[in-house]
C-alpha cells in the first residue's frame, strides 16, 4: 500500500514560470523519499493535475483525484484553496496553505482542516512593516510615513490590507492602496500613481507575471528598487530573472533560504537528478520557490510520519490522521537538521489552536543576480494578529453556522 | 426501429406543433429524461457528478441563456460572466440578508436582478450591431468583475470579496449531497430548456429571429426593436443569472469575481458556437464539447497508460482541443446541433442514399 | 452555325447539397466556341447550380459535384479553383449581384481586373469600354455599390466580370432587375461581344424570350434533369415551349390579367 | 388635389373593373423629396393611392422607385413632403405605425429571415395580431397554445394560396430565387395589409411564374380588397394588371396615369419604354 | 500640471503599444471579415520563437553577437509565422470559405488554442528574454519647468514610433494597391471575390503572414517589456477596445483608437480611481469605447455599416 498525495499543479498559464518550480520541488521530494525507503516503509504514490490556476479546474483536479484516496493537498492557489474549504471537511481531506490562503484559518478551532503553515499574508504584512520600523530606526519612526500596497486585484492580494490598515492606526502611517488587475501586465497608471505619491515605501503583492511587470513599470518611472518590499510570492526568481541588474535592491519576503548548500538539496541532487530521475531542469533545483515545493512536501510527509507514530509505523495513513499529524507537528531544529533543512526555515511546531506553527520569516534582497542578504528574523506581532485570527474566525464559523471544536477533539 | 416518419400524419396544428413531432425523438428524449432522474443518481460516481455532470448542467443552462440572445436574437454577448457573476452575488445577498430566504427564490431572484443589468446593458444594443456591441458587453463584464471585489456592501463586507454559502435546502430537502444538487441542477436546466423552447418557437422567438436576420424588414412589418431586443437581453440574463447563481451555491459554494471573469464569457460564447447558433439542443451539445472535451482530453494519456509530464499533456490537449474545433466547423460551420440533424436527415433516408 | 469546337464541356454531372440534396441528377450540356447558349427552366429547377458547378463556387454553398465530368477546352476543370478558371477566361455572373458593399462602384470594376497581367493601359481602356456600356455606371462612379439602386448593381456585376476580360462568361440571370431598355442593351452586349471579341457565353435566364432571341441554341433544366434541348430558333417554335416559357399560348400572348383561372402546368417530366 | 385628379375620381368612384370597386384616395404622398448626401434620389415627388387599385411605379434604373416605398414604409425619412394616410398626414412614417395601419411590403433583394423556416417567416406577418405576453408564451399555456394555432391556420392558408406547401418547413435560405419572393409575399400577406407595397415581385421568374405571380396579386386585390402599389419592369405585366401607373425618371415625376395614357406619353417613352413598346 | 502632462505622455504611449496589437486585428478583419481571435496566441508565438531563436542561434553556430543573434532570429520568427499562415490557410481557412464570421470568430479561436499549445510545447513554457537593446532607464525632460521634471519612457517612444510607422505602411498598402483592394473585396464577400478570380488561398496567406508580421512587431517590443511568457497572448485584450473605438475596418483607427483608449485609462484611473476604490480603468476603457460608439456605431474610422433593403 501506498500513501497517495495528489499534486495540483500549474504548469500552464501565466502562472507558468512561478508553479513550475515549485510543482518541481514536490515531485522531487517525494521522488527522494521514495528512493531513501519511504515513510517507515510506506513508499507516496502520487499524481499530477494541471489546474492552470484557475478555480474550477481546480476542483475539478481535486474531484477527480480525491476519489483516488487523497490524503492531502496542496492547492497551490488562494482561489483553489477558498474553494475547497468548504469541500474538505466533507472529504476528510487536509489543506496545506504554506504561506498562503485565508489568514483566518491559523485558527484551528474553526477551520479543522486547513494548515496556513509558516506564515499567513496577515503575518507577512506585519513582518514587512516591522522590517521597515527597524530600518527607520524604530516604530515612532514609521509615523508620518507613506507606505503604498501595490496590489494583485483579487483576494490573494486583498488579504493583508485589514492588517495593514491595523498598522497604519498603530503606528500613524499613511497607508494607500493601488489594485491591479489580474494578471498584472499593465501598470503605467499603477505606476504614475506611484510617482505622484512619492510613498517612502511600496508593498508588492503579486504573484506571476505582475511582479516582474512591477519592477520594470518602476525601472521605468524612476521609482528606488530599495523601497520596494514584496510577499513572500514576489521574492522569486521569476519575479526578478528578466529585470536582472534593472531589479537589484528590490527586497522580498523570505520564508525559505534557496541555493543548493542545504544537504537536502544536495542529496535530491545525488539521489534524484543524478539518476535521471530529476522532475525539472537541474539548475532550477535549489531555487526559490523550487525550494518552498520541498518544504511543502516535506511537512506533509513529516505530518504522515507523526501520524504513523501514534497511528501505527509503516500503515497508510487515512486523511484524518494526516490531519492529526499537520495538527501535531513538532519539527525542531534537530529534527530539522536530521531531514537535511538545516537553516532553511525555522523550527514548526503547531497544535490544534494554531494551525501555522511558526510565525517567522526573513527579508531577502535581489542582488542583480541572485537572492541573498538575508536579514534577521522576524516573528509577527501576536498582539495584532491573534485578535483579528479570532474575530474572522469567529464571524466566518457564525455565517457557516459552524460549532467551534471542543475541547475533546483537540485531545483526540 | 427503424427511423422513420412515414405513417406519423399530423391531424392537427397542435401535433404538428409539438417540440419534436417525431415519435421516436419523443420516445428517445423521454427514455432520456427518465435516464437522468432515475438512473444517473444510482450509477454516477461522486466524481462524475461533482466534477462533471453539475457543472455541465449548469454551464448549459448559461448557455442557453446565451443562446437567446447571441443564436435567436443576433446580439454578441461578451458578458455573460458579469450577468452570472450578478445572478450569484444577487441570490447570496437575498440568502444571508433575509433570514429563512427559501433557496428556490434566492435563485430566481438572482436571476432577476440579473435580468435587470442585463436590459440595462442592452440597451446600446438599439444603436450599436454586431462586434461592435460586444464592448457593451464587455463593459458589463469587467465593470461587474471590478464592482465585486471593490464595492464591500455587495459582497456582504467580506474582505477578501470572496463569499460563500452552506447548508442549502429546498422547501426542507437538503441539498448538499453531489446526488442531491444534481437533481436540483437537472430540474432547473429540464425546465428552463422548456421554457425556452416555447419561447423561441412562439411569436417572440420569431420575433428575435427576424432582428437577428433583417432588422430592417423586422421593423417593416412591425416588430419593434426596443422590445424584442430588450427581451431577449432580459430573458437571456435571467436564465443566465440563474444559471450563475447555482453555480455559486451548487457547484462552488465558496467563489470570488474570479469564478465569472472574462474567460468564463468566452467559454459560454464558444459553447453556443460550437454547439449550435439558435438551437436549444445545440446549447447543450456545445457545453458538453466545451466543458467534456478538456476533461477527456486530459484523461486521455492515462488511458493509454502513457507518462507524459503534466505540462506537455496539457499543451497537446489545447492542441488537440483546438483542432477539434476547426474540424468540427469545417464538417458543419452551423455547430453540432446542425451536425445531428443533418445526421438524422441521413438517417431518415437510409438505406437509399438522396 | 458552323460546327464549331466545343469550348465547355459537361457530362452527366449530379450536385449534392450539404450531404443530402439532390439537386442535378445527371446535366450534360456543350457550349460551343464563340456560341450563346441558353440554360432555361423555372424555378429551382438548377440553372443557378449548373453554373456554380462550372466555375467550381459549390463548395462556398456546401455543394459538391458527386458525378460527372466537367470539361473546358478538354481540360478536365473539376479540380481548379475559381481563380484558375478566371485566368483560362472563364468566368461567372453570379445570381443576385453580390457587389462588394463597401467598396465604390469604379473599386468594384477594379476588382474584376484582378487577375489581369496585360497592363495598366489595357486594363483602363476596357473600363471605358465598360462605362461606354453602362453610362449608368460612370455617373455612379464614386459611390459605394450598396447604396446604388437594384439595377444599377445588377449592371456593376456584369461590367466587374467583363474587366476580367474572359473568354467565356457565365451569367446568372443577367436581366434581372434591370430596366426594359436596359435589358436590351445587355443582350445586346452579349451579342456584340460575342461578335466582336468571340465570348462564349452561357446564359441562365428566366427572360426566355430574350435569351432564346439572341443564344444560338438552348437547353431546358426541369427538376434536375435536362429534358429538352435544340437550336434556339426550333425551341423557340416549340409548343411546349410557347405556351410556358415564352407565354403565348396557342397563337397570341395572353394578358396577365386573363390568367387568374386555374391551370395547371403540365410538366415534362414528374 | 388638383383639377385632373377630381375628374378621375369622378372616374374612378363607384365605377367597378373587374368586380373591384376603386374607392377613395387612400395614401396620398405630397412633395416628398430625398437625398442622400448629393444623390438626389427623389425630387417633389407626389402622387396619391386609391383604395382597392393597382398603382404601378415604373422608371429606369436608379429613378428612386424603391427609396419611394422606402419612405412610405418609413425605413427613408424624406427631407420634404408629407404622407397622407386614410386622412392622417405624416411628416414621415414610423415603420411600426406604419404596419399597424395596414401597409404590408415586400422587397427588391429579398429582405427574408434567412434563417427561418417558410412557415415561421410567414409567421411573423402575424405578430402584430398576437396578444399573448411572455410568459404565457413560455408556459404555452392556454390562451397563448390557442393562440398561436388560429395564426397557423391563417398562414396555412396562405400557404396554400402560394402553393409552396412542399416547402413548409424549408429555411428559406434554401429555396430558389423565385420561390423566396413568393415567400416574401406570403409574409406580407400574412400581414392582412390593406395597402401593399410590392417592390419587383417578378424579378427573376419566367413567363409561367409571372403569370402565377400576377394570378395572386390579382386574387388578392380581388378577394381583400387590397391596394397595391407595384413595382415592376416587366411592361406587359404592368400594363395587363395595374390601373394606372407613376412614371419615375431621375428622382423626378415624368408621367402619371392610365397605362395607356402613359404608354403614349413621349416623356415616358424617351426616358423608360425605348420605342419598342 | 507637470504630473498631469506625464500621465497623458504616459497614456498616448500605453494607447501606441495598444495599437500595435489592435492593427494586427484590424488587418485580418478588414481583409477577410474574421475577428482574428488568434492574434493574441500570434503574438505569444512569434515572441516565444523571437526570443528562443535569439538564445539558440548563437548556441548552435556559434557566435555571441547579440545583433546578429536578434537578427537572425527575427528572420527566422518570420519564416515560422508564414508557415504559419500557411498552414492556417491550407488546413483552416479555405475549407470555410464562404462561411459567416462568426464561424469563422470561432475557427480562429481553434487555432489561438492550437497555437498556444504548440507554441508552448516547440519553445517552452518559462520566462524568456528579448532584448533588442530598448532603453529601459526613464528620460527626464523639462527638468527647470516642472518640480522634479516630465518622465518618459524612451521605450515606449521607440514602440511608439514603430507603430506608427506600420501603420502608414500598412494604410498605404489597403489604399492604393491593387491587392489592397482585393482583400477589401474579399472582406466584403468571399463568393463573389472568388467567381471574379480573387485566389482566395493566395491572399489569405499574405493577410495570414502579414498578421504575423504585425504580432511579432508586437510580440518583440511587448516580450522586450514583458519578458515573453503566456501571459503575453493576453495583451490582446487589451487591444479590443482599442480596435472597436476606431473601427474593425480602420488602420489608422487603430492608431487613434489606441491613443484615445490609452489617454482615457490612465487619466480615469488616476483623477478618478481613487474616488472609486482604483481599478477602474479597465471597465472604464470600455466605457469610454462605449460613449464613441454610441455617437458612431461603426467605429471613428470604420467603414458604415451597410443597412440596406
Ligand atoms: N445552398 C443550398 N443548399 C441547399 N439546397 C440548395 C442550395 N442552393 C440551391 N439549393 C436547392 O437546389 C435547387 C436548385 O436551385 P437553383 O438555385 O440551382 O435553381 P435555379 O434554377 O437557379 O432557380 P432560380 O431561377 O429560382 O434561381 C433548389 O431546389 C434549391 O432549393
Ligand atoms: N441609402 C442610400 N444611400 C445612398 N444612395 C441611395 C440610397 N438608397 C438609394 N440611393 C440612390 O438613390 C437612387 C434611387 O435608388 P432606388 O433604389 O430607389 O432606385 P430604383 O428606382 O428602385 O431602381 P432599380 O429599378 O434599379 O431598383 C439610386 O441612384 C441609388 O443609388
Ligand atoms: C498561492 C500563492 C502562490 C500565491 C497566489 N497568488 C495565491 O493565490 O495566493
Ligand atoms: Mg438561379
Ligand atoms: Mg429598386
Amino acid at each position: 500500500k501506498e500513501q497517495f498525495f495528489p499534486l495540483l499543479v500549474y504548469r500552464t498559464g501565466p502562472y507558468a514560470p512561478n508553479g513550475t518550480p515549485w510543482a518541481n520541488g514536490k515531485q522531487d521530494y517525494i521522488k527522494l523519499i521514495n528512493a531513501t525507503g519511504g515513510i517507515n516503509g510506506v513508499k507516496i504514490s502520487y499524481e499530477e493535475c494541471e489546474t492552470g490556476y484557475a478555480t474550477d479546474k481546480g476542483v475539478e483536479c481535486y474531484e477527480r483525484l480525491k476519489d483516488k484516496g487523497a490524503t492531502l493537498i496542496d492547492p497551490q492557489a488562494t482561489g483553489i484553496t477558498f474553494a475547497l474549504t468548504d469541500k474538505a471537511p466533507v472529504d476528510k481531506i487536509p489543506l496545506i496553505t504554506l504561506g498562503y490562503g485565508l489568514s483566518a484559518s491559523q485558527d484551528g478551532s474553526v477551520f479543522k482542516w486547513n494548515f496556513p503553515l509558516m506564515g499567513s499574508y496577515w503575518t507577512a504584512a506585519d513582518i514587512l512593516i516591522q522590517h521597515i520600523a527597524k530600518k527607520e530606526g524604530g516604530f515612532d519612526k514609521l509615523k508620518g510615513k507613506k507606505i503604498t500596497l501595490v496590489y494583485h486585484d483579487s483576494p490573494f492580494g486583498k488579504e493583508p490590507i485589514p492588517l495593514l490598515q491595523e498598522r497604519a492606526k498603530m503606528n500613524g502611517f499613511e497607508l494607500s492602496l493601488i489594485p491591479v488587475a489580474a494578471p498584472g501586465i499593465e501598470q503605467k497608471s499603477a505606476w504614475l500613481q506611484v510617482r505622484q505619491q512619492r510613498p517612502d515605501y511600496v508593498l508588492l503583492w503579486g504573484w506571476g507575471v505582475m511582479n516582474s511587470t512591477a519592477l520594470k513599470e518602476a525601472v521605468a518611472t524612476g521609482y528606488p528598487r530599495e523601497k520596494m518590499y514584496g510577499v513572500w510570492w514576489a521574492g522569486a526568481e521569476p519575479d526578478v530573472k528578466d529585470v536582472g541588474a534593472s531589479a537589484k535592491g528590490y527586497n522580498a519576503l523570505a520564508l525559505n533560504t534557496s541555493g543548493t548548500q542545504p544537504k537536502v538539496i544536495q542529496d535530491i541532487l545525488k539521489v534524484v537528478h543524478d539518476k535521471g530521475q530529476g522532475t525539472g531542469p537541474r539548475e532550477e533545483v535549489g531555487s526559490v520557490l523550487y525550494t518552498r515545493g520541498l518544504i511543502i512536501q516535506m511537512l506533509g510527509v513529516e505530518a504522515v510520519r507523526r501520524a504513523q507514530e501514534r497511528f501505527g509505523k509503516g500503515k497508510v495513513m487515512t486523511g484524518e490522521q494526516v490531519r492529526w499529524g499537520l495538527e501535531n507537528l513538532a519539527l525542531d531544529q534537530k529534527k530539522l537538521d536530521a531531514l537535511g533543512f538545516s537553516g532553511v526555515l525555522r523550527p514548526i511546531s503547531t497544535s490544534c489552536q494554531d494551525h501555522m506553527g511558526s510565525t517567522w520569516a526573513r527579508v531577502h534582497t535581489w542582488d542583480g543576480s541572485k537572492w541573498g542578504g538575508m536579514s534577521d528574523w522576524y516573528q509577527a506581532d501576536e498582539q495584532i494578529i491573534k485578535p483579528m485570527v479570532k474575530a474572522a474566525g469567529d464571524k466566518y464559523a457564525a455565517e457557516k453556522k459552524l460549532p467551534k471544536r471542543e475541547a475533546s477533539d483537540c485531545a483526540a | 426501429m427503424l427511423y422513420r416518419e412515414n405513417g406519423q400524419f399530423k391531424s392537427s396544428y397542435r401535433a404538428d406543433q409539438q417540440i419534436f413531432p417525431i415519435l421516436q425523438d419523443r420516445v428517445l428524449m423521454l427514455l432520456l429524461l427518465a435516464f437522468a432522474f432515475a438512473v444517473v443518481p444510482f450509477i454516477a460516481s461522486e466524481y462524475f457528478l461533482r466534477a462533471i455532470l453539475i457543472p455541465f448542467l449548469i454551464l448549459s443552462l448559461a448557455a442557453l441563456g446565451l443562446n437567446i440572445l447571441v443564436g435567436y436574437c443576433g446580439q454578441i454577448s461578451l458578458g455573460t460572466g458579469a450577468f452570472m457573476a450578478v445572478g450569484a452575488y444577487a441570490a447570496y445577498n437575498f440568502h444571508v440578508r433575509i433570514e429563512g430566504m427559501p433557496l428556490l427564490f434566492s435563485l430566481l431572484l438572482g436571476g432577476l436582478c440579473a435580468t435587470v443589468v442585463g436590459v440595462l446593458f442592452g440597451v446600446p444594443s438599439l444603436r450599436i450591431k454586431g462586434l461592435y456591441l460586444a464592448v457593451a458587453t464587455l463593459a458589463a463584464q469587467f465593470f461587474v468583475d471590478w464592482a465585486f471585489l471593490r464595492i464591500n456592501w455587495l459582497t456582504n463586507n467580506s474582505a477578501s470579496g470572496s463569499v460563500s454559502v452552506a447548508g442549502l435546502n429546498l422547501f426542507g430537502l437538503p441539498v448538499e449531497t453531489a446526488v442531491q444538487k444534481y437533481l436540483l441542477c437537472l430540474a432547473l436546466m429540464v425546465l428552463f430548456a422548456m421554457l425556452a423552447k416555447n419561447l423561441v418557437r412562439s411569436a417572440i422567438g420569431r420575433e428575435w429571429m427576424a432582428m437577428r436576420d433583417m432588422d430592417v424588414a423586422a421593423a417593416v412589418i412591425g416588430i419593434r426593436p426596443v422590445y424584442a431586443k430588450l427581451t431577449a437581453f432580459a430573458v437571456s440574463s435571467f436564465i443566465v443569472g440563474v444559471a450563475g447563481a447555482l453555480w455559486g451555491f451548487v457547484h462552488l459554494s465558496t467563489w470570488e469575481p474570479a469564478a465569472f471573469n472574462i474567460d468564463r464569457s468566452f467559454q459560454l460564447l464558444f459553447m453556443v458556437i460550437i454547439g449550435g447558433l439558435g438551437s436549444i439542443m445545440g446549447s447543450f451539445f456545445g457545453a458538453a464539447f466545451i466543458v467534456l472535451l478538456p476533461l477527456v482530453l486530459n484523461q486521455m494519456p492515462g488511458w493509454f497508460g502513457l507518462s507524459i509530464s503534466t505540462a506537455l499533456a496539457s499543451h497537446l490537449e489545447f492542441m488537440i482541443f483546438g483542432a477539434l474545433i476547426v474540424f468540427f466547423l469545417i464538417v458543419e460551420p452551423h455547430g453540432l446541433a446542425r451536425l445531428w440533424s443533418t445526421a438524422k436527415e441521413k438517417l431518415r433516408l437510409w438505406p437509399f442514399p438522396h | 452555325m458552323s460546327p464549331a469546337t466545343t469550348l465547355l464541356d459537361v457530362n452527366g454531372i449530379e450536385v449534392i447539397y450539404n450531404h443530402v440534396i439532390l439537386v442535378l441528377k445527371g446535366v450534360s450540356l456543350k457550349v460551343p466556341e464563340g456560341g450563346i447558349v441558353a440554360l432555361l427552366g423555372g424555378n429551382g429547377a438548377g440553372k443557378t447550380t449548373t453554373l456554380r458547378a462550372v466555375s467550381n463556387l459549390l463548395a462556398g454553398e456546401r455543394g459538391a459535384v458527386t458525378k460527372g465530368t466537367i470539361e473546358l477546352r478538354g481540360e478536365r476543370i473539376e479540380a481548379l479553383s475559381p481563380a484558375e478558371l478566371v485566368k483560362r477566361g472563364l468566368i461567372q455572373v453570379m445570381e443576385g449581384r453580390h457587389c462588394f458593399a463597401h467598396l465604390s462602384i469604379e473599386d468594384n470594376l477594379m476588382t474584376g481586373a484582378y487577375t489581369r497581367t496585360d497592363g495598366k493601359a489595357a486594363v483602363a481602356q476596357t473600363l471605358e469600354k465598360v462605362y461606354a456600356y453602362f453610362p449608368r455606371l460612370k455617373v455612379r462612379r464614386s459611390s459605394q455599390a450598396a447604396y446604388t439602386s437594384g439595377g444599377e448593381q445588377q449592371m456593376c456585376a456584369i461590367g466587374r466580370a467583363l474587366m476580367a476580360d474572359p473568354s467565356m462568361v457565365l451569367l446568372d440571370e443577367p436581366s434581372m432587375g434591370l430596366a426594359p431598355q436596359i435589358v436590351e442593351e445587355v443582350f445586346g452586349i452579349v451579342k456584340d461581344l460575342n461578335e466582336k471579341e468571340r465570348v462564349t457565353f452561357l446564359l441562365a435566364e428566366q427572360n426566355t424570350n430574350m435569351a432564346l432571341r439572341y443564344a444560338d441554341y438552348g437547353y431546358i433544366l426541369e427538376n434536375g434533369r435536362i429534358v429538352m434541348d435544340g437550336e434556339a430558333q426550333s425551341l423557340r417554335e416549340n409548343e411546349d415551349v410557347k405556351e410556358f416559357y415564352l407565354g403565348v399560348g396557342g397563337a397570341d400572348r395572353k394578358s396577365f390579367r386573363d390568367v387568374k383561372s386555374y391551370k395547371r402546368r403540365k410538366r415534362w417530366l414528374a | 388635389m388638383n383639377a385632373q385628379n377630381i375628374a378621375e375620381t369622378a372616374m374612378l368612384a363607384g365605377a367597378t373593373q373587374g368586380g373591384r370597386r376603386i374607392g377613395e384616395v387612400i395614401l396620398d404622398v405630397q412633395n416628398i423629396s430625398l437625398s442622400f448626401g448629393g444623390v438626389k434620389a427623389l425630387t417633389d415627388i407626389s402622387f396619391d393611392v386609391r383604395e382597392h387599385e393597382v398603382r404601378a411605379i415604373i422608371g429606369p434604373n436608379g429613378a428612386g422607385k424603391s427609396s419611394m416605398l422606402n419612405c412610405i414604409n418609413g425605413v427613408y425619412q424624406p427631407q420634404q413632403g408629407s404622407i397622407t394616410f386614410r386622412g392622417r398626414q405624416f411628416k414621415h412614417m414610423n415603420s411600426r405605425q406604419v404596419a399597424e395601419m395596414g401597409v404590408a411590403r415586400t422587397f427588391q433583394n429579398l429582405a427574408l429571415f434567412k434563417g427561418m423556416s417558410v412557415l415561421d417567416n410567414i409567421m411573423t406577418g402575424r405578430n402584430l395580431k398576437m396578444k399573448s405576453g411572455l410568459l404565457a408564451q413560455a408556459l404555452r399555456w392556454g390562451p397563448a397554445e390557442r393562440e398561436e394555432i388560429a395564426q397557423r391556420e391563417f398562414v396555412e392558408r396562405i400557404i396554400d394560396f402560394l402553393e409552396i406547401q412542399l416547402h413548409r418547413k424549408t429555411p428559406v435560405g434554401r429555396l430558389p430565387y423565385g420561390l423566396q419572393k413568393r415567400v416574401d409575399l406570403g409574409r406580407a400577406l400574412a400581414m392582412e395589409p390593406q395597402v401593399l407595397l410590392l417592390d419587383e415581385p417578378m424579378a427573376g421568374m419566367n413567363v409561367e411564374e409571372k403569370q402565377d405571380m400576377s394570378r395572386f396579386i390579382l386574387d388578392v386585390n380581388d378577394e381583400f380588397g387590397t391596394t397595391i402599389v407595384l413595382i415592376e419592369h416587366d411592361m406587359g405585366v404592368v400594363m395587363d394588371i395595374s390601373d394606372r401607373v407613376v412614371v419615375l425618371d431621375y428622382g423626378k415625376k415624368i408621367g402619371d396615369g392610365t397605362p395607356d395614357e402613359v404608354r403614349n406619353n413621349e416623356d415616358v417613352i424617351r426616358a423608360y419604354l425605348g420605342t419598342e413598346h | 500640471m507637470g504630473f498631469f502632462l506625464e500621465t497623458l505622455f504616459g497614456g498616448l504611449m500605453v494607447g501606441m503599444l495598444y495599437s500595435l496589437i489592435a492593427i494586427g486585428f484590424v488587418l485580418i478583419y478588414k481583409a477577410s471579415g474574421v475577428f482574428n481571435f488568434a492574434q493574441g496566441a500570434m503574438v505569444l508565438f512569434a515572441a516565444l520563437a523571437m526570443a528562443r531563436f535569439a538564445e539558440w542561434f548563437p548556441r548552435w553556430l556559434g557566435f555571441e553577437s547579440l545583433v546578429l543573434a536578434n537578427l537572425l532570429a527575427f528572420v527566422a520568427a518570420m519564416a515560422v509565422m508564414i508557415v504559419v499562415a500557411w498552414l492556417i490557410e491550407r488546413l483552416a481557412l479555405s475549407k470555410l470559405v464562404n462561411q459567416e464570421g462568426i464561424t469563422l470568430l470561432m475557427a480562429t479561436l481553434g487555432i489561438a488554442y492550437f497555437l498556444d499549445g504548440l507554441g508552448q510545447s516547440l519553445f517552452g513554457n518559462d520566462i524568456y528574454k528579448i532584448d533588442v537593446g530598448m532603453p529601459k532607464e526613464p528620460l527626464m525632460v523639462l527638468e527647470g519647468t516642472f518640480q522634479g521634471g516630465l518622465l518618459l519612457s524612451r521605450e515606449d517612444l521607440i514602440a511608439a514610433g514603430v507603430a506608427a510607422a506600420l501603420v502608414a505602411v500598412l494604410a498605404l498598402f489597403f489604399q492604393k494597391t491593387a491587392t489592397g483592394r482585393a482583400l477589401r473585396a474579399v472582406a466584403d464577400d468571399h463568393q463573389a471575390a472568388q467567381s471574379i478570380g480573387i485566389p482566395l488561398n493566395r491572399i489569405w496567406v499574405i493577410v495570414w503572414s502579414v498578421a504575423g508580421f504585425a504580432a511579432l512587431v508586437a510580440g518583440i517590443i511587448w516580450g522586450s517589456k514583458l519578458g515573453v511568457q503566456f501571459s503575453l497572448s493576453l495583451v490582446a485584450l487589451k487591444a479590443l477596445p482599442v480596435v472597436i473605438l476606431g473601427g474593425l475596418t480602420s488602420v489608422p483607427g487603430a492608431i487613434v483608437g489606441g491613443l484615445l483608449i490609452g489617454v482615457g485609462e490612465k487619466l480615469s484611473e488616476i483623477y478618478l480611481g481613487p474616488l472609486l476604490g482604483g481599478g477602474i480603468e479597465i471597465w472604464f476603457a470600455y466605457v469610454l469605447a462605449l460613449i464613441f460608439l454610441l455617437v458612431r456605431p461603426q467605429g471613428l474610422f470604420g467603414e458604415k455599416i451597410i443597412d440596406r433593403v
